[in-house]
């Protein structure tokens, strides 16, 4: 039905706006329904795109459930171990200096056990992208407590909610990259509406941007839905990054050098 | 190939012998007995245009060399024993990807903090995999600063031809004495990798390097190819032996105390003693072969390792049957000299009797 | 009249795509696909501004928005691919 | 039979043990001979004694490390407790005087060279040389690799900005060269 | 002591065994196939007044698991196969402190991520020591709900008696399956670390828990008091035996594949094949003795194992020379079941003739 | 001579002036001249006894030169393999909640390799202290780049000094845990003076004050000179110190929930 | 011979296959025998189909994987065509002849057991208590285990906060056994 | 007159004593100690005011200070333990 709709449009003079990014595999994705990997991948694929990055890009992959990324999207891309994306991204970036070079990473990846990986790449100033997506919660394992879940928060390792006081409270990454000095650029974002999903986009080519430029490490963080480990529609996760996520992790940009070269990296004899 | 003699230790040889074999991108932490190589190559690569990263830990170490292996560009991280148990899952998502990184492993005492001294008390995790699943590292066992300057040209060249990580496995001794060199340069195969490296998917289909394999069977093929491999790789196999084809008795040592016995086994020659000494070279692949050859009718052998017994058991199972072999442990926190090893090779002589 | 296809098979029936629409042009149908998922429906192709808005936030890539050449976009918000 | 020598030099951190161990080996080497060298730091990583061992051979050395030597440098008394009883019976013992009375040297079993390097190298203007003074001594005590060898092999074990500190050196393995000669003479 | 029959998952056994074994603290990381013994522990512990930690990695989860043992409170931590790697140096300081940690294997396909299937793709790891040094856990490998359970139990006993960490080594069959199982309270004797546990030097002077050895010959010392311990553990090793009376072959295999092994050999038994299964509870120690006495002239022996040939080293090494030992690995990735293990087996008592 | 000078002066009608801390072990110490270990040791053994801890104190000793912080205290205490001090204090204080628990680590140790679990510990809001020496290098293995390794400052594998591009800027630890959510204290102080010597005192006893009280993480860095790696005099490094570290990493606290209720951890539901 | 039965249950992720398999183990354990159930999920995490394995005995049970089950509960089409081959001659197979075509369960070879299960559960108020139906089915089938034994190990595998639909639950079981104990009386 | 005393063995002669000293009474002597340090050594007692400024930065505490209990400290400076 798709295809003989499509052929018939196309000789009547229509243009078809939102095109998808040719650099997006046409296949299913096995993300459940109403999850926001989808969307981010769409973000990523177009800024690739758009900034001419695809043919030099290096994607790292890393464990979540977008472990399986590689399968979505036409890139080389190496399979980092659980919470060492920002290690492997650095071997590769330090490897071929002229490849355009990223992560994608979940919070329990990055913020959990990847946290002094991911800092101190940062922190080196490494010139590559991590886009982060926080959805408070591990998904591929079935649910459990991340280090950004929010207090209260019910998750199948902190059945009576997240207690502040012995589990401490959520990371804000976005805001820890920002205070460290090899940090070019550093945004939260989400992807709940259309208005949103223009922000991340700008978001993450800004990051990307970075590294282009030669300016530092970029960094951006997407408030996500997990609908499934949410134990919420996909509507209700929609509406609860809005209403209970975007209050806690307020987004923003938190550092950009490109704006505020007082940001940027200084100091050093060589 | 231009060679030249310098006097070195083990561990700045093992610098020089990367960065002739073409290395270009080294990734340490500083953990006692091998500083000297972060120290020396964050100087040396500089010079040579690449790259020295000071990881984070030895877990982010291994990781970066995981994601420079993935480029296929020659790249090392070096440790000591407890750094290079931090390694293991790293090493393990390696071999499962098939990415050729290098690592060198100047063992000290163990377990735990253990001691700064010399010990062989990490060939198990060398040889078996400290890792997890079924995969195995080519593993090297130099002796001499000469051997760890051609062990690691090696290393490279077998990572690269067979797409496996590498383990070099020195100690303390070897790390910290120093010897004359001859340094060459070899020809380096810049086309290996080409099939597979990393570099963005311009002008032709996207790679893909990973260790995850969830197809039903999938991972099972994944590991039938991966043990094919390693049957491939025996012949790579080897074994340096002096004075065996009289000996009543061969002692098998490997590394420093391979060397250590040897003087250990001249001095009773001079005695009149009939020993030998056979010193694996590659401790994976095994010299099972050449062990057997050793296995004539009558002939003993005794293994001498600094630990509390781990190649013993590939010696025994190499000789099945076909010869008896004992075992002297010279404990890890005792430096070993040969003087200690003359008691236990002249009980395994009489215990012939 | 733009127009907007719904690939049913990829569909997981999120409705993301209907809370995201301005023109409220997009309903869940009564329809399964072979994975079991409610899909969506065009229900008011008129009202559509090919915004491109239930593209964009459709996590399965499931939704093409055909804009008619001549017709200009009525509210369409944000950058384009 | 071929030649084969070693040594085990000890003293405190700070005395220039390794320096001299590292001098004397790399002079091996230069003479054409295998050579090994191996440091020796004590369980205590700050301060504390240290040794290194030298093996000198004209054929391939198997242990690097030794436990009953042919020859000592004993740069301060606790050294010479230490390693004295495992010297080889006939063995040469350098010992610097100027912090060890020589009359503890085992004069029965051993050829005891005492020299007062420190003493020596305060009179040429630098008393951190003792080390080389004792080395001198050494190479006098037993003949196994030229005085010029090692004065030549100097640059390579100093630092480059101590270059200027090179002649001094030399001066002082001569200096120690001299008065186990002189010593040895009497005796 | 009371009794009570319940319908578990092996995970769960897991959990309630340590529970009754007097385990009060619990710190884990998430990880495929093992969640349900975090999940179940974040309110089980609770209900104890024990305490759960989510650790931000399986490294952290090691080292908290050191700290808690160190003040003598039985604590365990569980993961699987990478997870299991991450902690290999923690577990080498445990067994060189001295320290009675319990860690919980549910392995699964490797190397690398693998798959999230059984494997017994660990062994190597788990009894050879993946960390650096000589040190050995005890392991144990249930092959059922029930001994999940039980074997949670002997662990701290163990661990505490002999002051070792103790490993049990599951996989992710065991992890998901559920039996039937007869929950039980031992006795828990609360002075097992009285003379060595931290709890404030009060009172008496102040105690150390160290694995550094640097004095001259204290780690040497220090490793042969290990490797004495090692060896008076001996006569725990255990191996159950089915039909091996009259078995011409005996097939060696551990943990669930052990028990899949038994089915395939009661098919054959029912055809009229003399087979039988001998099934290593413990892994180490190794039931070398118990092996020995089944190798009567003419009996063969097969070792299985879900993974490409681990066990059967020991094996091997357990018969040396007193009877032949073949191999069958079925290899991680495809799941288990006795009908693919006829044919082996068949091949096995065939190659007799 | 000391010991007969001794009686005569008690005799005489003297009485000592800070005297030891009977914690501390009468036995010589491994540090180099100079060296601020001793220092802080002398400080921590005051603040446990005056605070009345020492009975119930367990220290987790951490890897560095101060591994042999245990020949030198008369405490219970356990090694922690390197960086993992946090994590090994968190199994003993949850353990042992009625213990009182410290670490004591280096820059290489808690910022380097321990940075996820040193972070996790503060932010899960522990009840435990971390005495923190930070000397801008690894001091144990000879003097490599730390973390906190000044730019441009040139350690053995920095020998060119450290790069801020390549090798970032050094991570200011105490305003990273003034910004978690569980830690109550986190102050940075100095070693140089009998004036900051008091300030620093005052500083571990207000961290070691918040685990007594049990309102959460106590955290207070120590600025140390290492003479020795820093090829200086013991004067020349203190002096580097006060002229080169303090601009750097500024002494202050930064985080006290004792003055300031609105910091200390609130949210979570159980 | 002793008792031994053994079941794949198999359907599309949420039809409740691990549910009943569960129950059906549990019962078993009730009625005094030895059990085991295993969960298989495939390969996707996410969605997906899903079986189980429950074996039951009375003497030990060795394998809880079995490849040739001797019955099969078959709630979704692609579990027909994955398992149906599978299961031993004779062997008892529920189909749901809801989303199956009972014409394709292979008659000659094996007891087809047809039972509409949505359209009873959903007659019955429930649509998602099809899996129920198609126990009740197979419990009638292979007359293993009594009906309300299995109906009283309910309490056992519903969550406390479900307890209010077990009678119903019951209810659905109790169809089940019904439709296969009339369609087996017309067979 | 106050007194202070230096464990002559323990001191590793790093001076920072000297220079913590308000009152210059500290200075390097020409000893060496056995463990090869030139040890510090009291030059001017009368000078001292008891204050422990001395013991409390000596990394290896090799200083003790006796105060006469007579005499009122002059110019003491920060708590005691
Ligand atoms: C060393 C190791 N530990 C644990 C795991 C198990 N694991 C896989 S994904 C994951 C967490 C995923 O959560 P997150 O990073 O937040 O990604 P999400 O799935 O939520 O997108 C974990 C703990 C693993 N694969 N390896
Ligand atoms: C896993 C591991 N990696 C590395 C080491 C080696 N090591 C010992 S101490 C140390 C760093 C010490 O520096 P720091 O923590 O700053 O303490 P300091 O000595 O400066 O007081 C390192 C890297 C080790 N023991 N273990
Ligand atoms: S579990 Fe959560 S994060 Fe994972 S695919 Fe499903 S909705 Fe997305
Ligand atoms: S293009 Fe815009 S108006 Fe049209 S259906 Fe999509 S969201 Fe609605
Ligand atoms: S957003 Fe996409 S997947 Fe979701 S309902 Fe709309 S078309 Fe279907
Ligand atoms: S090396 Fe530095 S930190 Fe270590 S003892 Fe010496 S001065 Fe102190
Ligand atoms: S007590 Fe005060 S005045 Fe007296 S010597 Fe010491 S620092 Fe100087
Ligand atoms: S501070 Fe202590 S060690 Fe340093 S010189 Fe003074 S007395 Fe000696
Ligand atoms: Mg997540
Ligand atoms: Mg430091």
């Amino acid at each position: 039905m798709t295809s003989i709709n499509l052929a018939a449009l196309q000789q009547e003079g229509y243009t078809e706006v939102a095109t998808l990014p040719e650099v997006l595999a046409d296949r299913p994705m096995h993300y459940c329904p109403g999850c926001h990997h989808g969307i981010a991948h769409r973000l990523v694929a177009e800024a690739l795109e758009e900034l001419g990055q695809v043919e030099r890009t290096i994607c790292v992959s890393s464990i979540g459930c977008s472990v399986f990324i590689y399968n979505y999207m036409h890139l080389d891309t190496v399979e980092a171990p659980h919470g060492r994306a920002a290690a492997v991204a650095t071997g590769v970036k330090r490897a071929r200096p002229d490849a355009f070079v990223f992560t994608y990473q979940g919070d329990g990846d990055l913020a959990s056990i990847g946290l002094a990986e991911s800092m101190h790449c940062a922190n080196r100033g490494e010139k590559l992208s991590i886009v982060f997506i926080n959805n408070t919660v591990y998904g591929m394992t079935g649910g459990q407590m991340a280090p950004t879940t929010l207090p209260g928060q019910k998750t199948t390792t902190s059945p009576g909610g997240r207690c502040a006081s012995t589990e401490g409270l959520p990371l804000k990454m976005a805001e820890i990259m920002a205070g460290l000095g090899g940090v070019a650029y550093s945004a939260r974002v989400a992807t709940t509406s259309l208005k949103r999903i223009v922000e991340a986009k700008k978001a993450i080519k800004a990051a990307f941007q970075c590294q282009i430029d030669g300016r530092g490490f970029g960094f951006v963080e997407l408030l996500s839905a997990c609908p499934t480990n949410w134990r919420m529609t996909p509507l209700q996760a929609n509406e609860r990054v809005e209403k209970e996520l975007i209050p806690y992790f307020p987004l923003g940009v938190f550092k950009d050098d490109a704006n505020d070269p007082a940001c940027s990296v200084s100091g050093g004899d060589s | 190939m231009t060679a030249s003699r310098k006097f070195l230790k083990g561990n700045e040889a093992v610098v020089y012998g990367a960065l002739a074999a073409g290395c270009r991108c080294y990734f340490g932490y500083p953990i006692t007995p091998q500083n000297d190589i972060p120290e020396l190559m964050s100087s040396e690569m500089v010079k040579v245009g690449g790259q020295f990263v000071q990881a984070e830990s030895e877990v982010g170490a291994a990781n970066m060399l995981l994601g420079a292996a993935a480029c296929g560009v020659r790249a090392f991280t070096s440790s000591s024993s407890p750094g290079v148990s931090l390694m293991q899952e790293a090493i393990s998502y390696m071999a499962g990807s098939e990415l050729p990184g290098v690592i060198v492993n100047m063992a000290r005492g163990g377990p735990g903090l253990g001691d700064i001294g010399s010990s062989q008390g990490d060939y198990f995790q060398a040889v078996k995999g400290g890792g997890h699943g079924d995969y195995r590292c080519y593993v090297l066992a130099p002796a001499t600063c000469q051997e760890a300057y051609d062990h690691m040209i090696e290393a490279f060249d077998v990572a690269y031809a067979w797409r496996v990580p590498v383990l070099v496995l020195g100690d303390a001794i070897l790390g910290q004495m120093k010897e004359p060199v001859t340094t060459w340069t070899p020809d380096v195969n810049a086309d290996a990798g080409k099939d597979w490296r990393l570099e963005g998917a311009s002008g032709r289909p996207e790679r893909l390097l990973k260790s995850l394999f969830l197809e039903d069977g999938a991972l099972a093929g994944h590991n039938a190819k991966l043990q094919t491999r390693y049957r491939d790789m025996q012949p790579l196999s080897r074994l340096e032996t002096v004075g065996v084809d009289d000996a009543e008795l061969v002692i098998v040592a490997f590394g420093t105390i391979g060397r250590i016995a040897r003087s250990a086994a001249s001095q009773l020659r001079k005695q009149g003693h009939k020993v030998g000494v056979a010193r694996p070279v590659t401790l994976f692949p095994f010299p099972v072969a050449q062990l057997q050859a050793l296995a004539v009718p009558g002939r003993r052998f005794l293994t001498i390792e600094q630990n509390c017994g781990q190649m013993v058991e590939d010696v025994r199972l190499a000789l099945a049957g076909k010869a008896e072999v004992a075992f002297h442990g010279h404990l890890p926190g005792n430096l070993p000299n040969p003087d200690e090893f003359i008691q236990p090779i002249l009980d395994a002589l009489a215990a012939k009797a | 009249m733009h127009h907007v296809l719904i690939n049913e098979e990829r569909c997981k029936g999120c409705l993301l795509c209907t809370v995201a629409c301005p023109k409220e042009v997009l309903e869940q149908s009564a329809r399964f696909n072979q994975q079991g998922y409610k899909v969506v429906e065009v229900a008011r192709q008129d009202d559509c501004t090919a915004c491109a808005a239930c593209a964009r936030i459709c996590p399965d890539f499931a939704i093409r928005v055909f804009r008619k050449k001549s017709a200009k976009p009525k509210g369409a918000k944000g950058e384009q691919a | 039979m071929a030649l084969y020598l070693d040594a085990i030099i000890a003293g405190f951190g700070g005395q220039g043990v390794m320096l001299i161990g590292n001098l004397l080996a790399y002079a091996g080497m230069e003479a054409g001979y295998n050579v090994t060298y191996i440091p020796v730091y004590g369980p205590e990583m700050r301060g504390g004694t240290a040794n290194c061992t030298v093996v000198i051979s004209d054929e391939p050395i198997g242990s690097p490390i030794i436990k009953r030597p042919l020859s000592c440098i004993i740069m301060n008394l606790p050294s010479l407790h230490k390693f004295q009883p495992t010297v080889q019976d006939g063995g040469v013992v350098v010992v610097n005087s100027s912090l060890v009375d020589p009359a503890l040297g085992d004069a029965a079993r051993l050829k005891i060279v005492p020299v007062a390097a420190n003493e020596i190298a305060d009179a040429q203007g630098n008393v951190r040389m003792a080390n080389m003074v004792a080395l001198g001594a050494w190479l006098r005590a037993t003949n196994a690799i030229p005085l010029d060898t090692v004065q030549q092999a100097l640059p390579n074990v100093i630092a480059a900005h101590y270059a200027k500190l090179i002649p001094a050196n030399a001066n002082a393995l001569a200096r120690g060269w001299e008065t186990a000669d002189a010593a040895m003479a009497t005796a």
